[in-house]
């Protein structure tokens, strides 16, 4: 294991500490439980919104705390659910009487832990709504599984919500929103190395030389199918494909019920692309993959989309969604509308993602 | 009778058991998983154990509850809500006691399963720890219903749990992340279901 | 050879393809010669600002033009310094008049390659000033060799003389600017593995699972010394020490001289850095480490810095000077003051560095 | 007499040669530098070849001169100014000629020589090519001194150049990539002395 690191536990802090030394007029740290959160927050006169996961995929969640996108992140140990304490104090802290708008990766630990805290924080005087983000197509068999998986639709999620936030937005079209933006977007990915949790130090799978995991997650784990090892273009095609000739994918995913403070399940549908569509497109670099290869990438992107009559409008091309040092990229395609390029477009300020401010 | 100071050998045994087996079950979730579950069980009844002077004069249920709530908040992922909430809702049904009968046992073991069962919406045959779980409640109870005493009982739970989860091995999983794999999840045992085996088995060792 | 690539002869071009398309409102790409240049060049009232080099470094250069940064940057096949000819045909298309200010990493490839570009446009009616960036204290023997390598600094000194070219700066200032910013900047990296060329397959060095190569470039060429490897703490202990404790360094560097077309060498000197100095701290990866891991070092960084009594008043933390996929990183301090901070602060939108706008 | 199409046979043969050893020369620059020379090297002098027909007609010093002009644009790197420049330099002294005397062959190697010394500033042992085009030079007019005739001085040349690059494995890196290493170069080969000796290898086996 080759990694810049000092005890594999004291990992999660030191990088922590080192976001908020490096970001100071954007960011603060919590610690015991460990948080991000906005320097000047709580900032009044809008819904707070948080979010948080396993760390190890940054700059996911922590890179995008500050205004215009999230008011606090709750970082997990590497790969592993942040525990209901570190979402219920952050979720103190940054709210201003607004309410509070959780975005919450379909994992069934995420989805566990983010319960807990809602469970707890219905004694507070402030609503709390989670809603969840299940974009993996990588997933099958969705019904007899947790479903589907949040991994790239969770960026334009915290960003369009963030701004929407800033822009005026109360809790209940926020949760629309959010909604939205969720059943407007499909993932795909693909590993080209495995990564290694610092405290296990030992790559989580191995691959052969001429091999690819197709369909990961985003913690290292395989994918659905290991295949031959294929060029840039086949790659992006593969992964393309997957998204744009997804049909209709309904589901019954658990939403947020304020009344039991628990999930209710309810069906719902994504509704497949289809030639006219706008798209957000995002190529995401799984962190060990340098940027220029994630432009070949978009560009053979980019042609598929023409050719399937998606106008892609804006672009995000980036390692965003990390797992690790590991080789490898996921292609997002979100559809969208009027309303939510004009929020994409919106300033934001965090320590990763920065435009207009 | 299991006594207090058993539960608190029990929870320290539990602690020397995660931390022995750290690699063992990290493993296993390293082939169905994201290869860390060793590592959170470790560090989380590491600091169960840490905490046990404190709670020392307490009753078995806070004991107990005490330790769902550190397992909760020191753990993490999906590991750490559903061991969580089973001490917790152990800890529910035995609150105020010092110490414990078969019959107490058979409750909180129950009370436990539920808890999961409730929290997580896994079935016996999902490729979880309840697949280890459920098994061990249902022996324990039919050895008691066949006169058996509270570690024979125990010894024959430890048991059934052992079959379930190596039963794991043949299972697609359903819940949790190893459901993603489909398939490809056959022929690779729980990490949960091993970690409740161990914990049982703890339990065991220790009265 | 894990990469995400079709034929290892297009990935340049590939690469570049994808940057323009993915930033279409920023920049364009030309081919044959290869370049990428400011989407409104030439811009007028401005001096141009180019620069250039080996590809493999992405996002360094071609992440950089846009307003406040470059006007056009010149990549070369991996590794390898960019011609003559492409330098010509950029420095001709995004000057208006006012001059072009070329910024030119030590290393022989590029000195000559620029050197020839500066002799071609002799001919031509506008000015054309050749700046080096030698940052590198890991060269050691810099009188017996080629002398430093431009590293960390060169993007201090983009950033900084873009953001005074659009401020209305002068060439002669620019000049003058930017060859104080290369004295006022020292670097010094590490590689915890090396990387592959992908028209090679092979990587370029190995490295044993407990060594490190320290006091390396940017070309996956071996540092000077090959040690046992470190915690991050001790890592960046190293780095920066080497940074901070570098004595004056005098040496004969080339300067361009416009009347003869050619480099003069003239004695110069960076001034070692002393407490109270202010510092702008800049953490980069090597392209295959996660962010994550170069926060840990920056958190000791900023440690040693306040020892010392420097001052950290900005920084920048991520990969953004890469050496394809290796992992490690590199430190770079540069001294600032009111102006050069003032210049760094300025708007500035490029694919990969932006703010303010 | 080398004739003009024994000149483009010797760049035919040069672009082969290169292709033959792109990873033999590669390899040689991993170890002291940047890994790419061999495939740069290839690039150009294959483009040099594919231009070859559109030239044909035209004199030795335009020849030469278009092939400098090709490495210099198709290579990148010190590699394509030092045998971009050695070429152009080349053709300037043999501008308008159809066929070489051994004088016009001690000329334009005399004139690349002095033109890559300019450009690049390396001396005698700084380990550069110049440490095998040099001795080269040198041996060429002994040569013809003594006596021998074109094809023998090249001869002899080659000789000089190959010791010349064998030797450079012992040296100190002082221009160029290697340089950054210090003492660690010795022990390595330079590239661009091996390709300047693949190179004078090709003219002779043209003549
Ligand atoms: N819904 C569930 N109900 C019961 N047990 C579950 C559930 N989801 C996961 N588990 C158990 O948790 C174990 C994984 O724990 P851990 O690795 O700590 O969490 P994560 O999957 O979040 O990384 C699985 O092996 C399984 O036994
Ligand atoms: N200043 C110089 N003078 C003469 N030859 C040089 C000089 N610098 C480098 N070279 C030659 O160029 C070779 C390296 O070429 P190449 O790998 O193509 O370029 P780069 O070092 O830019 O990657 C060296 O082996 C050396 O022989
Ligand atoms: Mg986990
Ligand atoms: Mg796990
Ligand atoms: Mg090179
Ligand atoms: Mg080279």
């Amino acid at each position: 294991m080759k990694k810049l690191l000092n005890k594999p536990e004291d990992f999660v802090r030191e990088s922590l500490e080192g976001v908020a030394l490096a970001h100071s007029d954007t960011v603060k740290a919590h610690f015991e439980p460990n948080f991000l959160y906005r320097a000047d927050a709580p900032v009044s006169s809008k819904v707070a919104i948080i979010s948080g996961g396993g760390s190890g995929h940054e700059p996911m969640h922590i890179g995008f705390v500050g205004k215009g996108m999230l008011d606090a992140a709750c970082p997990g140990e590497v790969f592993t659910s942040p525990t209901p304490d570190q979402i219920l104090e952050a979720a103190k802290l940054v709210h201003r009487g607004k309410g509070v708008l959780s975005i919450v990766k379909n994992y069934s630990g995420d989805v566990m832990n983010f319960q807990m805290a809602g469970e707890l924080l219905s004694s507070e005087e402030f609503r709390f709504i989670n809603v969840l983000i299940d974009d993996d197509v990588g997933v099958k068999g969705g019904l007899s599984t947790q479903g589907r998986r949040g991994v790239g639709t969770t960026v334009f999620a915290e960003k369009i919500c963030g701004a929407a936030a800033e822009d005026g937005y109360s809790l209940d079209d926020l949760v629309t929103l959010c909604r939205r933006v969720n059943l407007s977007g499909r993932s795909m990915g693909v590993a080209l190395s495995s990564c290694t949790v610092p405290a296990s130090g030992v790559p989580t799978f191995e691959l052969g030389d001429s091999e690819m995991e197709v369909g990961i997650g985003i913690h290292g784990e395989q994918g659905r199918e290991r295949m031959p090892m294929m060029n840039a273009d086949s790659i992006t095609e593969l992964l393309s494909l997957s998204i744009t000739e997804d049909p209709a994918y309904k589901r019954s995913l658990p939403e947020w019920d304020e009344g039991t403070c628990t999930w209710i399940d309810r069906k719902v549908t994504s509704q497949p692309f289809k030639p006219g569509d706008r798209v957000l497109a995002f190529v995401n670099g799984m962190g060990g993959t340098p940027l220029a290869e994630l432009y070949v990438v978009y560009r053979k992107l980019f042609e598929i989309c023409r050719e399937k009559g998606l106008e892609i409008v804006r672009s995000l091309v980036g390692n965003y969604i990390t797992s690790l040092e590991m080789q490898g990229c996921f292609i997002t395609l979100l559809k969208t509308d009027d309303e939510l390029t004009r929020l994409w477009d919106l300033p934001v300020k965090t320590p990763s993602l920065r435009w207009g401010i | 009778m299991v006594t207090k100071e058993q539960i608190i050998k029990w929870l320290k045994l539990a602690a020397n058991v995660m931390q022995e087996n750290k690699e063992w079950l990290t493993q296993l979730d390293a082939a169905v998983g994201d290869g860390e579950h060793g590592i959170n069980m470790a560090r989380g009844f590491q600091k169960v154990s840490s905490h046990l002077p404190s709670v020392a004069d307490e009753d078995i249920g806070s004991i107990l509850k005490s330790t769902g709530a550190i397992l909760l908040s020191a753990i993490g992922g999906a590991g750490g809500v559903i061991f969580g909430t089973f001490f917790i809702e152990a800890g529910k049904v035995t609150s105020g006691r010092q110490e414990l009968g078969s019959v107490d046992i058979a409750a909180f073991l129950k009370a436990g399963l539920s808890g999961v069962i409730k929290r997580g919406g896994a079935q016996v045959g999902d490729k979880t720890m309840v697949d280890a779980l459920a098994p061990a409640v249902t022996a324990f109870d039919r050895s008691l219903e066949d006169g058996a005493d509270t570690t024979e009982a125990l010894g024959q739970a430890v048991a059934a749990a052992q079959v379930g989860m190596t039963e794991t091995t043949h299972l697609v999983a359903k819940k949790g992340r190893a459901s993603y794999l489909g398939e490809r999840s056959i022929g690779h045992q729980d990490p949960g279901a091993t970690s409740l085996y161990l914990i049982l088995k703890a339990l065991y060792d220790a009265v």
